[in-house]
């Protein structure tokens, strides 16, 4: 498959719909050990970025992303909101104005992705964010490159699935939940439940 | 959850419209994206104090806005950092030649937004700086973490700042101030239940007839440690030790005592911890010179209380006794 | 039963100790029998603004002693009406040649311990007179029974009698002054929560997660009827009607609108339910020309609100704006 | 038996051990009607006159009632304060200095503090107050006061049980629980309970 601005589109509207369904879960997930907002401020911000979409689609998938990544920054708040929002705005300004996007594309997505969050957030894998979700992710879109579009971003699903959960024995070294020192152990991170969650939605969409 | 709002969507808006009503003489609002300033917005020639964050934690930072304090605040959803372009209209609302000084609390929402907010301020040549104000004790202070929540000092040092830009100070000098006073104060807080946010329905935590939570912070988050309830002289003694162990405050050193409500704290218990609070310091030889009792940073109907130290001079006893009128802080005018 | 106290027996007492110490500079405190007065009583040729009544409902009296409003209070135990020995302290420490006036509530201990008093002061050839205020229409209006309580205008009639007394008025014209605000003043309260005596430990009564209490009094009596929660706009709407039927107020009306926590409920809510009383004022052409929105007038911990409008005049409005300067209450100084 | 300060100071023990007994029964009687602190407040107020007639026991009967009344007054509060205070007062005033009662001396007190609540109070039998158990009760001493002291408290004791009783299908007319109007039915007055708590009581040590 290649993929447009109307493929990316609707892997965002499946990304929102994922997010809402999943909306008390991840507030639950962030309740002990934050504020219990994440599923409140990404479900707020992907409600905006579906009817922003329904108006008008942006001609090129860069065009979409910027669209999806401005929307996020001025609707999520919180922590989520920046990192999200600047990994979306990093991921459009690779793809420039490319029409189409092949695997290659998606995978160097994923990698500016991460590159965004690191550099806004300046967590590690092992600190217990989305970090520790998107790292995993990467590397095995990577590897899956070859597989095409969809069979990459199943492998970083995957892969991102287990870096959520990994999150669980570790203490946070950011975020709110690092407040919480020795109690932050035995929780999986919300953020990184939701960047597992997203990349699902963005694979099972793009099968 | 029995809360008096309509939609958890739009409590935050909703009660804006009633602050906006209760003080127009002070203040006025502007939504979507909402920001607070002063009434006579923008005040030509002085540094304009900006401040913001969740909601939730009334009247931080929009009953603060007025003259001698902020010239505007930023509010987010509830419990959760604004958005960079409510900040970046509070900016444009307020900000002069004098620039202005953000004073963003240490969480990394907070941090991020503002700071994506003075990116694009700077990038039409205004003159923004921030400060980040990390005065909670009960996290440890570490760089390779977020570090230190900010949380009562804010009120000082959106006061303090405030009144700086009044007096006329310059954008370094009310900077310097702001620095200054981040470096000397200190705050740490306890929780008796839990608040329950408007979208969420539930309390945030679940403690038991006999458990409190120690070194909370004002989001519902848990605290460092749950223990056993005890009563307030234990309590409140136990506060103002980790509070002054920490800078550490000294023998002979002149302070502000805050003792705040964390919202659902009957004044009658604030009070009685306050004269608790006095008597364990005066047995530590710290002098209290300026007091403040009430609830300022809140978290929704949270029952606890916070203490802030604040180490006073003469200069910062002077901007605290400066006029201020605002919506929850008056005096001398 | 969570509370930052330390003995229920001592509660006041100790609350008391902490007001003392964090406002030393607008009051003082007598012990045994307890009564809080201004720094500066004796004040000569004024005549003295005095109120009191069980504590629990901080700031109210305590909060609101300082130039410009109250020059004595004389707090109870929690929720039980001080007895008249402490009435007669305040009275001494304050009452010269101008008299003085006692603002009471309408709760029959209120007026039986405020009666005995001051008789005993009439016995010592002070001229002591009495208000009893009872602006609750929760209650039906009965001489056949206790009557109306006293609840939200009694804040309002303790600020326009103190700046009655301020500006030099005598004790026919304070007097004068406290009835004409009687007469038009009303209020009503609801309560989503409620609050724990200290010496008992549990709640005053239990409610449903559905239900609130509608016509709440002050002290965790219940109220008129249980009715089941409604949204904000529903129940602000309900308030207020209650409020104006009765007087009644009538288009064209310039009222104070006075939008009360009772203490647990946050700032957040509060503000969102102010601003739908404005609105519910406007769609009756009623004009709100002054406001006052805050936790003035609580019952402990309790979640809920009430509603007091007071018609305004231009007699009423100066005396409302006149400086006051209180722990609680502070503007114009 | 005859009935000098030191019996009297006894009566008035006695009384105030049975608030104390009784002091949650009296919080939770005034707790769905009213405020909760009927029997926190007399057990208060009788603890007082306890500690002060440990000090010194004043000479006479009336001596030693005036020292209770006024200990009430000064520590009691609220309504229960006043009006057992002024019941006290009227019955010291009455007594004046007799050194010794005899029955009718008693029941002439009764009356006394009948007399004294009411013109305090204003309240009639029917209001649910503590009116409706002593006014039975000092009709029924009044009927007994051949039959002595004891006999006639211990009458007017279970006038007053029965008084008490007879307000709980009551509206209250008077008092903190007439703001309730139809809902202070189905509830025992306070009040009235606590009175014939008393008379129970100075029935018991006057045997
Ligand atoms: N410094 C950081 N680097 C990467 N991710 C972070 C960082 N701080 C927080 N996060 C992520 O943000 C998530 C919390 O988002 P959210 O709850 O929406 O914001 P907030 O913490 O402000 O309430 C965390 O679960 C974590 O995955
Ligand atoms: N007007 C009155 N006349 C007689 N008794 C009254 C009157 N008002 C109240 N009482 C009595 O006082 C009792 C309440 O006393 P208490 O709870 O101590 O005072 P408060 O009502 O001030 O809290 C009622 O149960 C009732 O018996
Ligand atoms: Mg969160
Ligand atoms: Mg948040
Ligand atoms: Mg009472
Ligand atoms: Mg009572």
């Amino acid at each position: 498959m290649g993929c447009g601005a109307a493929d990316v589109a609707n892997l965002l509207r499946a990304g929102a719909a994922t997010i809402a369904e999943h909306r008390v879960e991840l507030i639950d997930l962030d309740r002990p050990i934050g504020d219990a907002d994440h599923g409140e401020n990404l479900n707020r911000g992907f409600g905006f970025v579906v009817s922003t979409l329904d108006t008008a689609v942006p001609e090129t998938p860069g065009g979409v992303l910027k669209l999806a990544a401005t929307t996020l920054i001025s609707k999520v708040g919180g922590a989520a909101g920046p990192l999200y929002g600047t990994a979306f705005l990093r991921v459009a300004t690779t793809l420039g104005d490319r029409p189409d996007l092949d695997a290659s594309a998606v995978v160097e997505a994923l990698r500016a992705a991460l590159a965004g969050v690191v550099a806004r957030g300046k967590a590690e894998v092992g600190d217990a964010t989305m970090v520790d979700a998107l790292t995993p992710a990467v590397a095995a879109a990577e590897a899956a490159e070859n597989d095409g579009i969809a069979a990459l971003l199943s492998a970083a699903a995957d892969a991102a699935d287990q870096g959520a959960e990994s999150t669980e024995p570790l203490i946070a070294r950011k975020g709110r939940a690092s407040y919480l020192g020795e109690r932050s152990v035995g929780h999986v991170d919300p953020g990184a439940r939701s960047t597992a969650l997203l990349l699902r939605a963005f694979a099972e969409a793009a099968r | 959850m029995k809360k008096i709002i309509n939609d958890p969507a739009t409590v935050v808006t909703e009660s804006l419209r009633g602050l906006e009503a209760a003080h127009s003489d002070l203040l006025r609002v502007g939504y979507d994206p909402d920001h607070v300033v002063r009434a006579d917005a923008p005040v030509g020639g002085k540094v304009a104090v900006i401040s913001g964050g969740g909601s939730g934690h009334e009247p931080l930072h929009g009953g603060f806005v007025g003259t001698g304090m902020l010239h505007a605040a930023v509010p987010g959803a509830v419990f959760t950092s604004p958005t960079p372009d409510g900040v970046q209209a509070a900016i444009s609302a307020t900000t002069g030649a004098a620039g202005a000084l953000l004073i963003v609390k240490n969480y990394t929402g907070d941090v991020l937004n503002f700071e994506t907010a003075a990116e694009l301020a700077a990038a039409e040549d205004l003159d923004v700086r921030s400060v980040v104000i990390d005065d909670d004790v009960a996290v440890a202070d570490s760089t390779f973490t977020a570090g230190r929540r900010g949380v009562g000092g804010t009120v000082l040092l959106e006061k303090l700042t405030g009144a700086a830009s009044e007096r006329g100070d310059g954008l370094d000098a009310v900077e310097a101030l702001a620095r200054k006073v981040i470096g000397q104060v200190r705050s740490i807080g306890v929780a008796l239940t839990a608040p329950t946010v408007p979208h969420v329905g539930e309390p945030s935590f679940e403690l038991a007839a006999d458990e409190i939570e120690f070194g909370i912070g004002i989001h519902g988050e848990p605290g460092r440690e749950r223990v056993k309830a005890e009563p307030a002289d234990q309590l409140v003694e136990r506060l103002v030790a980790a509070v002054v162990d920490d800078l550490p405050f000294a023998d002979g050193d002149e302070v502000l005592l805050f003792t705040n409500s964390m919202g659902g704290t009957p004044l009658l218990e604030l009070y009685l911890a306050h004269g608790i609070a006095e008597r364990a310091l005066a047995q530590r030889g710290i002098r209290v010179t300026r007091r403040l009792v009430g609830p300022y940073i809140t978290s929704l109907e949270m029952q606890g209380i916070s203490v802030t130290l604040l180490r006073m001079d003469d200069e910062l006893t002077e901007l605290w006794d400066a006029p201020v009128c605002t919506p929850a802080l008056r005096w001398g005018m």
